[in-house]
């Protein structure tokens, strides 16, 4: 079976409806497994004390808010070069869960930092870039929830999301510049994966995993509601041509 | 391509082109700002610079849906696109006279306001280097996001929140030649890197923005 | 039951409460979109296959 | 000088007329007529280049074509003569004369556009076709808000034109007394078919 199978919207409609229920399955186990593991299972830090256990939300949502970036370029560039309704689909598809994933991730982290570094907010690069991809995706959103054709708008939208990816790596360079310029020798570090030890490695493996199958799930069930969407619409048009 | 530059510099000067409202706007604001902050002489000189670097970013927003918007309503694009002109020459000329429309005179309106603000005397120099190499970036952004936003009801709100995002970048190097300058600094990295943007938005942006432009038009 | 949270448990259980609470409210959108695109769709085939004979 | 084969047209990304054929050869004026959206401007925008085709072939040497839409595309802040030597500019082309003498415009050179009248504009509008030096012509409704008289001297300047070798394609309703050629687009209408790009063909 060819990868490409998904691109024929019929296809896709059989294929995911056999494969989403495994996926959301799968998900749902890693991630009650994964969390239950962390947050009754797991040491405390001797720095951090219990507030490590947020890890096991703040890490894997950070990860996969880029990854969902990631996968939407990916999608679009599908779009520009081979013109499949499906992945033009999957893009939109996925940008709120992407959205979701980055505020979490942002929530998380600022509950973190105010133990840690006394502070809700801290300016640190990290955070920053995090805020800005924010931006970026209710940018992408809004451009499809603007544009009335289906064809036009999945155009401007891939448009908008290699030129935003471009300036989504621009702005964290520039970011890592600023901060380093406006205090130097700033000592808050969010470098947490390489200090952690393997009784927290492992849980936080299984959330990651439990993570990344449950943007999978969303992505298909959200993809088969915009095919779903847009076949109606050319059903309605035809209705009003005929 | 000079014929649309003269036109469109002609447009925005005569009655109704809408030239002097984005100075104004930036005059306002600048003036607003002590009104808020306070007027404690060293809490302003310290934020000036980053101030005049905002107030002239949200100066420059305030026209850009103009630089395609006009054109597209009276069907003039409809022609432009069937000229003898590529329309990445198009969007590069409409960007340049956008520039010289917005961009430069807050460049040179700057220094004045930078008086109002308190800005050290070291500042006004370096003020006015990173306002005229950077404002170009703005102007070339802002062209991309206008022709994203040509056809919708409503645009200017979608085209801020698309543009401001890509806007940090060169707010950033900016704001940080204008501040490390006005502090006696050295400003030879970022201003090295606001002007990588400059030359790299100029050298991308047209495309981007012709081939947002050609979606919008069929 | 509960493990012992120590001094920051108020962080800890806010961060998975409110996690949690955004994940399970993305689901629950996703899934009443889903549903109501699928009775819509079904509900205008079913009427178009009728006319269509 | 313009061929055009089994094209299938859609606005909106809904397809609306399939299979059109045509031909234009020098000196030749095509009217093209039907009922309100049936998709006349849609298939003129497709032949001028401004959007590509559902399917289907349009032969064509490049940049024969000079377009007029609904909108003049014409700028109210600017004179008469500054909105005609801007397009002459911006086609490579020098004397503005001629086309000011066949729109009757010479009394209003130095007039600004908001001044002029819904008629005028229009004439000015048309006279920027004169001015392109392209030799097919493209005109979607080019007599709205003309007068008898006006009517006239557009009708004159497109015979003028294609006795000069051009050629013209139009849609409009009005009978311009042209002894040119009528295509009604009526047969072409696109029935049954769901969209442009074969997502719903998948589910037929």
């Amino acid at each position: 079976m060819s990868f490409w199978e998904f691109a024929n919207p019929k296809r896709f409609m059989q294929l995911s409806s056999r494969l989403l229920p495994w996926v959301a399955g799968l998900s749902l186990a890693c991630l009650v497994v994964g969390l239950i593991w962390g947050f009754f299972f797991t040491p405390e830090d001797y720095r951090q004390g219990s507030t490590v256990k947020i890890i096991y939300l703040h890490v894997p949502a950070a990860l996969m808010a880029i990854n969902a970036w990631l996968m939407m370029l990916v999608a679009s560039l599908v779009w520009i070069i081979r013109r499949h309704h499906v992945s033009a689909l999957a893009a939109r598809a996925a940008a709120p869960v992407g959205l979701t994933f980055t505020v979490i991730a942002l929530i998380t982290g600022a509950i973190w930092g105010q133990p840690m570094w006394g502070t809700w907010w801290a300016w640190d690069p990290r955070l920053t870039s995090f805020l800005i991809l924010a931006l970026f995706y209710m940018g992408y959103i809004a451009m499809w929830e603007a544009v009335e054709n289906g064809d036009t708008a999945a155009d401007l939208t891939s448009v908008l999301c290699l030129v935003g990816s471009v300036f989504a790596i621009l702005s964290r360079y520039a970011v890592l510049f600023w901060n380093q310029g406006l205090h130097q020798g700033a000592s808050l570090s969010l470098d947490k994966e390489e200090n952690v030890a393997d009784v927290f490695y492992l849980p936080l493996l299984v959330c990651i995993a439990g993570f990344v199958l449950m943007f999978l799930a969303l992505v298909l069930l959200r993809t088969r509601t915009e095919i779903r969407a847009r076949r109606l619409k050319a059903l309605l048009n035809r209705e009003r041509m005929a | 391509m000079i014929a649309l530059l003269r036109r469109d510099l002609v447009l925005a000067v005569r009655a109704g082109g809408g030239f002097g409202l984005g100075l104004a706007f930036f005059l306002v604001l600048s003036v607003l700002v002590p009104f808020g902050v306070g007027p404690e002489a060293d809490v302003l000189a310290r934020i000036a610079p980053g101030i005049l670097w905002i107030g002239a970013l949200l100066s420059c927003l305030l026209s850009l849906d103009r630089i395609f918007a006009l054109d597209f309503e009276d069907g003039s694009l409809d022609l432009l696109a069937t000229a003898p002109v590529p329309l990445e020459g198009v969007s590069v000329v409409k960007a340049l006279a956008h520039w010289l429309t917005t961009g430069l005179p807050l460049t040179l309106l700057a220094p004045g306001l930078g008086v109002l603000l308190n800005l050290p005397p070291a500042g006004f120099g370096w003020l006015v280097i990173s306002l005229a190499v950077g404002t170009p970036a703005l102007s070339l952004i802002g062209a991309f996001g206008a022709a994203l936003t040509v056809g919708l009801k409503r645009g200017g709100l979608l085209l801020s929140l698309l543009v401001l995002p890509l806007y940090v970048p060169t707010l950033i190097f900016g704001a940080q030649v204008a501040t490390q300058g006005a502090a006696g600094l050295d400003v030879g990295t970022p201003l090295v890197l606001l002007a990588g943007i400059s030359a790299g938005t100029l050298a991308l942006m047209p495309f981007a923005a012709a081939a947002a432009l050609r979606i919008n038009l069929r | 039951m509960m493990p012992e949270l120590g001094k920051y448990a108020a962080e800890v259980i806010s961060a998975y409460a409110v996690s949690l609470g955004l994940l399970v409210g993305l689901v629950v959108l996703s899934l009443r979109r889903n549903a109501r695109l699928r009775d819509a769709l079904r509900q205008v085939e079913d009427r178009q296959r009728k006319t269509n004979g | 000088m313009l061929s055009v084969r089994g094209v299938c047209v859609a606005r909106g990304g809904v397809p609306v007329l399939e299979g059109v054929d045509l031909d234009l050869e020098a000196g030749q004026a095509l009217v093209l007529r039907g009922p309100n959206g049936i998709g006349k401007t849609t298939l003129l925008r497709t032949l001028a280049g401004l959007q590509p085709p559902v399917e289907g072939q349009i032969e064509m040497a490049p940049d024969l074509v000079a377009y007029t839409g609904h909108s003049d595309g014409v700028k109210a802040t600017l004179t008469v003569v500054e909105n005609l030597e801007f397009w002459a500019r911006v086609f490579g082309q020098g004397d503005i004369a001629p086309a000011l003498a066949a729109f009757d415009l010479e009394g209003l050179v130095e007039r600004q556009a908001q001044n002029l009248s819904a008629g005028q504009r229009r004439r000015l509008g048309l006279a920027r076709l004169m001015v392109t030096g392209r030799p097919i012509w493209m005109l979607d409704e080019p007599t709205v808000s003309l007068d008898a008289a006006s009517v006239k001297m557009f009708a004159a300047s497109v015979q003028a034109h294609c006795a000069a070798g051009g050629a013209a394609i139009m849609a409009t309703h009005i009978d311009l007394g042209l002894d040119g050629l009528v295509l009604d687009l009526s047969p072409y209408r696109a029935i049954g078919r769901m969209s442009a790009g074969g997502f719903e063909e998948a589910f037929e």
